[in-house]
């Protein structure tokens, strides 16, 4: 799954700048979830977020998001990710397998398009970074999260993979009309 | 020009008489009082006194007559229901539309256009040929036609609807009018008026008194009526009116919004609707685009709007009409929708003697307006269910006999 | 918009939630009548008040409990099913 | 005429911008309104009324002339006194025949006393000839046009934030932001006008301070980092919870707020009097508006009528721009001496105290004003007395009183109170977050007003959460800024009320006595504010004057409920871009590649049948059955909703959830799956698949996918049973290989035993295919031997690839949704949606041995317990038409008839290529369910098909295509 790559144009650092999309579907990703699965996580020895719906960064890279009470998401390194889905499951422990379609949004102009397509308050990531959403873009279900540093956010969005396609067309048309678009993912900042 | 317009000319004091007489005092008893002065109650109350000769009818309307949903529906009138039952219903109630602006004097500004119900999608279509077949059985007409005859009546019409919804076709029912709604109130009130019955505006009803399972009086901000036989024609009200006489029904309430546009030369001759896009719209005789769509997705008891309404509706509108980008939407409301599991009315007598029920009429009340006062009529001088409402009764649920209406909204693979 | 809160994900538009009803009890199939289950399949409390309701946070699959007033249209409180009041 | 420069004129006059206007050309500035750059021509009449065509011009300067709405090419009802000009703009009057000056309908005026109140009511409603009158009210009715070759405009509706949103800039407004802002809340201003100041920029009375503080003013808002001020914006509506649509010339921003503070001011109300629409005649904030923003001279000699200060303050602002002020008249007999009438006197204008105008005298064609009779007030209701004077002028400036711009308050649920003493509505209660200040508050003194703002804002931030709410006392108005009946009665009508609808003041009186004596059905039946100013200038006259005739105070008269829009928005601002979301299945491209021709299924799109050159429609789907009987057909099937539950209680959950067993499935095996509701009506079906004991993978319909994983959700939430259900719709990628050479194929891709001793029907089995981790099911939907393939959705793609490639020699085809719904159709299986509806039971459906009635809960049983015990109502069964038939087949839901009644409905019919003829499924009476009874199906034209009933399946009955010898 590599939604953006068919519809976006060349990168460029000036996307970058003003607003860059990046996909980053291609990603390792695994997840779990149910009432046995922090246990679980912590067991094979990851740092678990303490409060619902926020996120950590891993040591290694990547990144661990609790969504809601439960559930998990890890996105890193293969060799991380491929530990987790091999390793058995407990009592309590729902593996869910992650083929979402993932997204970075950086750039100037970046708060603009999600006022387009999102109504809720981003403002809210920025008081509090470790924060994870779970809401509703462009009439699409997604995870969002910020990463970067104060001055040059990055937001982080998942969504079903099958929304994959419509999701991408969606964000890079209105980027267009920003002055922005596709953008490699060594390009983010 | 027509002769009564010469009458304004040449009279010198306005010689239009009171359409309603203004009554100081309740009375005292009464043969039927009549809960809800909309278009269904005042109808009941003008088919007592018509047909029964009952006219020592009070009709009690916590407001203004014409001011609940009769006044805030799109005015569509058609009868290519589902069922059996519906159809026999509404065509009825498409036969007697005919006459009304005759019998009462007035203009309702009953307009034959013609109504579209627009398929875009193959199970969709399929549901409209098992109402068409339905309709032709029962005499209605009501044919279902393909893309291009939907052109040929409304050519300015985009078939593709923005690329995301084609129309594969519509069912075509050429009875389909609408009519000016408020004047459907104010024509049974007057032809309920001048047969006696007493219209009460801004009387609320606060009590029903049951002595041994049988009505004996009704409470009102006005003080104590007796009567044996109360007709409650409530709408959004009903679930309120029917927690004095405790009795349990499956209606449940929900928002129905509407917008109308600012006034342009009207360019939209037929009904157009569509389940896909949940759009209904027709364009009034001042030139408004009156567009409708689906209930709300949850339970309010009020006549609020939201703005999601009409977003949603303009995007769909602009999808089958992208040349209306210009134009402006100029006001929206909304009524309280009585809704049923099976989409049909609930009609005629009730476990509680001497109280009748109209009610459940969810999207469909208006174009009942007379075929239900007619029945209710019946039902309530004879204390007998009119024959055409057999398969709307309170019982059918329990009775697991439901009348579905919904089914033709089932959905396909 | 209506903000409906979340009891896991906050305030939220009411646009990100699915309505499902007033929680109604199910009498014991096995020994109530046959008119108590029908009344108990198809009838509602459909006057206006104070209900407790089913709703979604479609995008989080979150079920929870509303009070609600339905005829102000008025969140009372939301809470997870199981844990209140 | 244009005025000399004005300091803070909103005019370029350095642009010039060319325009037209009903094909006359005309110059103006950029910063013109069209209205304005047509009256610094002296253009004089810019419109006709909608009912009587009478002449009209500019009134209120303040988006609610509708009477000089234009059309701008596209673009219907545009708003010519607020609308900014524009170059090669080619405007013409709406609803005219044959132009402004010419329009054919000019003499209907003429007829008024045939066309009172409702007069469309009396008449025209014979059925035979209520068309012709239709088709004659339609054409005189509307506005504009819409041009059918206007583009979907689509917008970047946008959401936004706040802490406080203020709306409207006049004084009070921008002392409400600034309060607001200084105790630290984020502040966002907005006002419907090209510039900030409300009236503070052009009521100035000719004070050079007045001008002075609201430059100062505006300069601090404008510094201020906290407060955005978005200007050319109007606050739409107001929505549950501080959701305001703000709505500039291209876009919508949908603002929450945490407060709102409403500063929007007051509109300025029309006196009633014999010709007090003629062009000329205007509100006295208009002519202020086009003299300060517009340096437009509205007329030469004026008449000033007046209530108020403001009105005396208008007079200055006349006189001290050239214009010759004949009188000014005002109606109390006794105003309390304020600093604008000293003014006045002081310049030696004469002052009529206790004098109204009686009516306005006509110029040429009754295109302008001539001159204003003026005589003593009168008792309200009576006629003026004989002693009148004549005065000459070119012009009338209305100032007689205020009506609350109090919308969007209303809409928030504000209760408001009609105030004796300012004869004005005003906020009594205001919802929570809700703040009112300066005249929609009753608030109308300048410096008043700026405190009231100041109060206002300090309170909506504390509301936030930013500082605490400042006390600040408010003195109270020393005069009523408004006349409790600035009403004239004369002879002749023509004393309009509602400018929209041509409603005169006689046609009250003829509702009223109609009946139409509250002030709903008084709307309803005059139309009164139902135009598309929505009342802005009608409603307070309309409610005054029914007040009196039904001898009530406003307060208990009431006011019209005010809905949204506060003006009218265009569909494409509201309609956005359109989001249309839609699910693509892994294997989209592979579709296109292949010539899929697409049909919607939901939020899908799916592949209907795959185009073949030279094939019709009909000819690719029934080749692709016949690929799949004979040998080898694929079929995308990711749009099936694919669910797992997971725990110890997984088993007990299905049982209770679906009408069949699973507690005693084996790991390994699948079963058919229905699922009912609590009523016993079938809602949607699949197949249950166990991995190990406490691990089910499972299908639900496309349709139900999103539905049936919330509501199972729902369930386990409330039964709280030991197990999770994981939702993997969209991760994983399906397909289902089936045909007689499916197992040879597969064989290819894996190592998996295939034979049917290992891989028996109805099982499923964990391996890779083509080196990707599948799970694979031996179904048969289709009736074929065959596999469904579920792959994580990344690589569906490969999967896909893989069994094309090795597929070829076996000539695989790719077979989309119709020749599915074929195959299982000759197998006899049913889609729930099409086979069933709204209603259906699985006794209806045949679906009688997988009701397991013995379990002890599952949804729907205790209604099917009841159902199980009445008659049967109808059967669905198969059919078949004739052998040799060759007529015109019947289509899916054509009646089934018996004894001239309806008997039932045919829910699927085909020409099977397999079987060589007609068959399909119908619901029929119980009593025609025996195999060979003969069922008639009527057609669409009338006519009648004989079929008869036909044991199901038809095709492989004893399902031998999957067994071992097959």
């Amino acid at each position: 799954m590599n939604a953006v790559t068919s519809a976006r144009p060349v990168s460029d650092v000036a996307h970058a700048t003003c607003l860059g999309i990046a996909d980053l579907s291609a990603r390792a990703r695994a997840g779990a979830k149910g009432p046995g699965t922090a246990a679980w996580l912590a067991g094979l020895g990851l740092p678990l977020p303490a409060r619902p719906n926020s996120w950590l960064a891993l040591p290694e890279g990547g990144l661990i998001a609790r969504l809601g009470n439960t559930e998990y998401l890890i996105e890193g390194n293969a060799a991380l990710v491929e530990s987790v889905l091999r390793a058995p499951r407990a009592a309590g422990v729902y593996p869910v397998l992650r083929q979402d379609a993932a997204f970075a949004l950086c750039g100037s102009r970046v708060n603009e398009l999600l006022l387009q397509v999102c109504n809720v308050d981003f403002r809210c990531l920025a008081a509090d970074p470790a924060l994870v959403l779970l809401t509703s873009m462009a009439g699409v279900g997604v995870t969002v999260l910020r990463s970067g540093d104060i001055a040059n956010p990055v937001f982080r969005l998942w969504c079903d993979g099958t929304y994959g396609h419509y999701l991408a067309t969606t964000l890079l048309e209105i980027a267009g009309e920003l002055g922005g678009g596709g953008i490699a993912p060594d390009l983010l900042p | 020009m027509p002769w009564r317009l010469l009458r304004f000319a040449t009279a010198k004091q306005h010689p239009e008489p009171r359409m309603f007489t203004a009554h100081a005092e309740l009375k005292k008893s009464y043969d039927v009082v009549i809960i809800g002065g909309g278009g269904h109650g005042l109808s009941a109350a003008y088919y007592l006194g018509r047909d029964h000769g009952i006219t020592n009818v009070a009709v009690l309307e916590k407001g203004y007559i014409g001011g609940g949903n009769t006044g805030r529906n799109t005015t569509i009138i058609r009868s290519n229901y589902l069922t059996p039952e519906g159809v026999k219903f509404y065509d009825e109630s498409v036969r007697l539309w005919q006459d009304l602006s005759t019998e009462f004097d007035l203009n309702l500004f009953y307009a034959n256009r013609g109504h579209f119900t627009l398929a875009h999608t193959d199970s969709a279509l399929r549901t409209m040929r098992w109402r068409a077949e339905v309709n032709k059985h029962y005499g209605v007409d009501s044919e279902v036609v393909g893309p291009d005859f939907v052109k040929q009546a409304a050519p300015m019409i985009d078939l593709s609807c923005g690329g995301h919804a084609p129309i594969l076709g519509a069912l075509y029912h050429a009875p389909g009018s609408v009519a000016r709604h408020d004047a459907v109130a104010w024509g049974y009130g007057k032809g309920a008026d001048l047969r006696g019955a007493e219209i009460h505006q801004q009387t609320e009803v606060l009590g029903i008194v049951v002595k041994g399972g049988k009505v004996c009086g009704v409470q009102t901000s006005r003080g104590f009526i007796e009567t044996n036989k109360v007709l409650c024609a409530v709408a959004g009200f009903t679930p309120r009116i029917l927690e004095m006489v405790d009795i349990k029904t499956p209606l449940y309430i929900h928002p129905l919004q509407a917008m109308v546009s600012e006034p342009i030369k009207p360019w939209l001759d037929p009904i157009l609707v569509s389940g896909s896009l949940h759009i209904y719209i027709s364009q009034s005789a001042r030139g408004e685009l009156v567009m409708g769509a689906s209930l709300d997705p949850y339970e309010v008891q009020s006549t609020r709007s939201t703005l999601d309404f009409v977003e949603g509706l303009s995007a769909h509108m602009l999808d089958m009409f992208p040349f209306l980008s210009h134009v402006k939407v100029m006001r929206q409301w909304a009524g309280m929708a009585d809704m049923t599991p099976d989409f049909a009315p609930i009609m005629g007598k009730t476990p509680v003697e001497g109280f009748y029920l109209d009610a459940g009429w969810g999207t469909w009340g208006f174009k009942a307006t007379p075929v239900c006062g007619k029945t209710m009529a019946h039902t309530v001088a004879t204390d007998t269910p009119h024959p055409l409402i057999h398969g709307f009764s309170l019982d059918r649920f329990r009775n697991y006999a439901l009348t579905g209406e919904k089914g033709a909204a089932s959905v396909g693979h | 918009m209506k903000i409906m809160t979340c009891p896991i994900n906050g305030p939220r538009p009411v646009s990100e939630f699915f309505y499902w009803g007033e929680m109604r009890p199910m009498p014991d199939p096995d020994t109530c009548s046959d008119d108590a289950w029908a009344d108990y399949v198809f009838n509602r409390n459909g006057a206006p008040g104070v209900k407790k309701e089913w709703w979604c946070h479609t995008a989080s699959n979150t079920w929870f409990v509303a009070v609600r007033d339905t005829e102000k249209d008025q969140v009372l409180r939301t809470y997870l099913y199981g844990e209140q009041p | 005429m244009r005025l000399p420069p004005i300091s803070g004129e909103w005019i370029d006059r350095a642009t010039t911008l060319s325009f037209s206007f009903e094909g006359k050309s005309y110059e103006g500035h950029a910063g013109d309104s069209i209205s304005s750059a047509l009256l610094a021509a002296d253009a004089g009449m810019l419109g006709r009324s909608f009912k009587y065509h009478r002449p009209r011009s500019v009134l209120s300067m303040a988006n609610h002339d509708v009477n000089t709405v234009c059309q701008w090419g596209e673009r219907p009802n545009v708003r010519a006194d607020v609308t900014p000009l524009q170059a090669g703009m080619a405007l013409t009057a709406v609803n005219t025949f044959g132009g402004l000056a010419a329009d054919k309908a000019r003499h209907l005026g003429k007829f008024a006393r045939f066309m009172p109140v409702g007069f469309y009511y009396k008449s025209f409603y014979s059925k035979k000839l209520f068309p012709m009158w239709e088709r004659m009210f339609r054409t005189l009715t509307g506005l504009g046009k819409v041009d059918f070759a206007t583009p979907h405009l689509r917008t970047a509706k946008r959401y936004d934030f706040c802490d406080v949103l203020v709306i409207g800039a006049g004084p009070s407004g921008l002392s409400a932001a600034l309060a607001a802002a200084e105790q630290g809340a984020e502040v966002v201003i907005v006002d419907e006008n090209a510039r900030a100041g409300g009236s503070a920029g052009y009521a100035l009375g000719a004070e050079a301070a007045r001008a002075a503080q609201h430059a100062e003013q505006l300069a601090a808002v404008e510094a201020h980092p906290a407060i955005r001020l978005l200007t050319g914006t109007y606050a739409a509506g107001y929505y549950t919870d501080h959701w305001i649509p703000l709505v500039d010339g291209d876009v919508l921003t949908k603002m929450r707020a945490r407060s709102v503070v409403v500063a929007s001011g007051a509109y300025e109300q029309p006196a009633v009097f014999h010709n007090n629409d003629l062009p000329g005649v205007m509100l006295a904030s208009a002519a202020q508006r086009l003299i300060y923003r517009y340096a437009v001279r509205p007329m030469q000699k004026a008449v000033v009528l007046v209530a108020n200060q403001d009105g005396y303050r208008a007079a200055l602002d006349l006189a001290a721009h050239g214009i010759e002020v004949v009188a000014v008249v005002d109606l109390r007999p006794e105003p309390a001496a304020g600093e604008a009438e000293q003014a006045v006197k002081a310049k030696g204008i004469r002052v009529l105290t206790g004098h109204c105008i009686v009516e306005a005298l006509p110029g040429s064609h009754g295109q302008s004003v001539a001159g204003a009779v003026v005589a003593k007030t009168p008792q309200p209701g009576e006629m003026p007395g004989s002693e009148r004077e004549t005065l000459v002028c070119d012009g009338i400036v209305m100032s007689v009183g205020w009506a609350p711009a109090a919308n969007l308050l209303y809409q928030a649920g504000t209760r408001m109170r009609y105030e004796k003493a300012l004869e004005q509505f005003v906020p009594d209660t205001l919802p929570a977050g809700v703040f009112a200040c300066g005249r929609v508050n009753g608030v109308h003194t300048l410096a008043s007003r700026r405190l009231d703002g100041q109060r206002a804002g300090s309170a909506a931030a504390a509301n936030a959460g930013f500082g605490a709410a400042q006390a600040i006392a408010v003195p109270a108005e020393t005069e009523s800024p408004s006349h409790p009946w600035p009403i004239v009665s004369h002879p002749k009508g023509k004393n309009f009320v509602d400018f929209d609808e041509d409603l005169q003041l006689q046609d009250f009186q003829n509702a009223v006595q109609e009946g139409f004596d509250n002030i709903e059905l008084l709307k309803r039946f005059s139309t009164v504010g139902m135009g598309p100013s929505q009342g802005k200038h009608s409603n307070m006259n309309a409610l005054r004057i029914l007040a009196r005739l039904v001898g009530k105070e406003p307060q208990q008269v009431g006011t019209t409920t005010a809905r949204p829009f506060f003006h009218p928005v265009p569909m494409a601002l509201l309609g956005g871009r359109g989001f249309n979301p839609e699910r693509q299945t892994p294997l989209q491209s592979r579709h296109d590649a292949l010539g899929a021709q697409w049909m919607p299924a939901g939020v899908w799109q799916r592949p209907e049948y795959y185009r073949v050159a030279n094939q019709d429609r009909l000819s690719c789907i029934r080749s692709e059955v016949t690929a799949v009987r004979q040998g080898l057909g694929i079929i995308d099937v990711g749009t099936l909703g694919k669910l797992e539950v997971i725990g110890p209680q997984a088993a007990e959950f299905l049982e209770r959830v679906y009408i069949s067993k699973y507690a005693g499935l084996k790991v390994g095996m699948t079963r058919y799956a229905v699922m009912c509701d609590e009523s016993g009506v079938v809602i949607d079906d699949g197949v249950v698949a166990r991995l190990a004991e406490d691990h089910f993978y499972f299908t639900t319909t496309t349709s139900g996918a999103a539905t049936i994983y919330r509501e199972l959700s729902r369930l386990n939430t409330l039964w709280q049973l030991d197990c999770g259900i994981v939702n993997h719709t969209g991760a994983f990628a399906a397909v289902n290989l089936a045909g007689p050479k499916s197992r040879e194929v597969l064989g290819k891709l894996t190592k998996l035993d295939l034979s049917s001793t290992a891989f028996p029907y109805l099982a499923l089995r964990e391996g890779t295919v083509a080196g990707i981790p599948a799970r694979l099911m031996r179904v048969g939907f289709v009736g074929e031997w065959g596999y469904e393939i579920h792959v994580p959705a990344n690589q569906g793609a490969a999967l896909w690839d893989a069994l094309m490639a090795a597929g070829q020699p076996a000539g695989i085809r790719p077979f989309g949704v119709e020749a599915q719904r074929l195959l299982r159709l000759e197998k006899g299986h049913i889609i729930i949606g099409q086979d069933t509806d709204g209603l259906s039971n699985p006794y209806d459906v045949g679906l009688d041995w997988a009701t397991k009635m013995d379990k002890p809960f599952f949804v729907g049983k205790r209604s099917l317990q009841v159902i199980e015990r009445q008659p049967r109502k109808q059967q669905l069964v198969g059919f078949v038409l004739g052998e040799r038939f060759t007529g015109q087949a019947p289509q899916e839901c054509h009646l089934v008839i018996e004894n001239g009644e309806i008997a039932g409905r045919v829910t699927s019919i085909a020409w099977s290529p397999t079987l060589g003829r007609h068959i399909g499924l119908a619901f029929v009476r119980p009593s025609q369910a025996a195999p060979g009874t003969s069922i008639a199906i009527r057609l669409s034209d009338g006519s009648t098909v004989q079929a008869s009933v036909a044991r199901l399946p038809f095709y492989d009955p004893d399902n031998l295509k999957q067994k071992e010898a097959a």
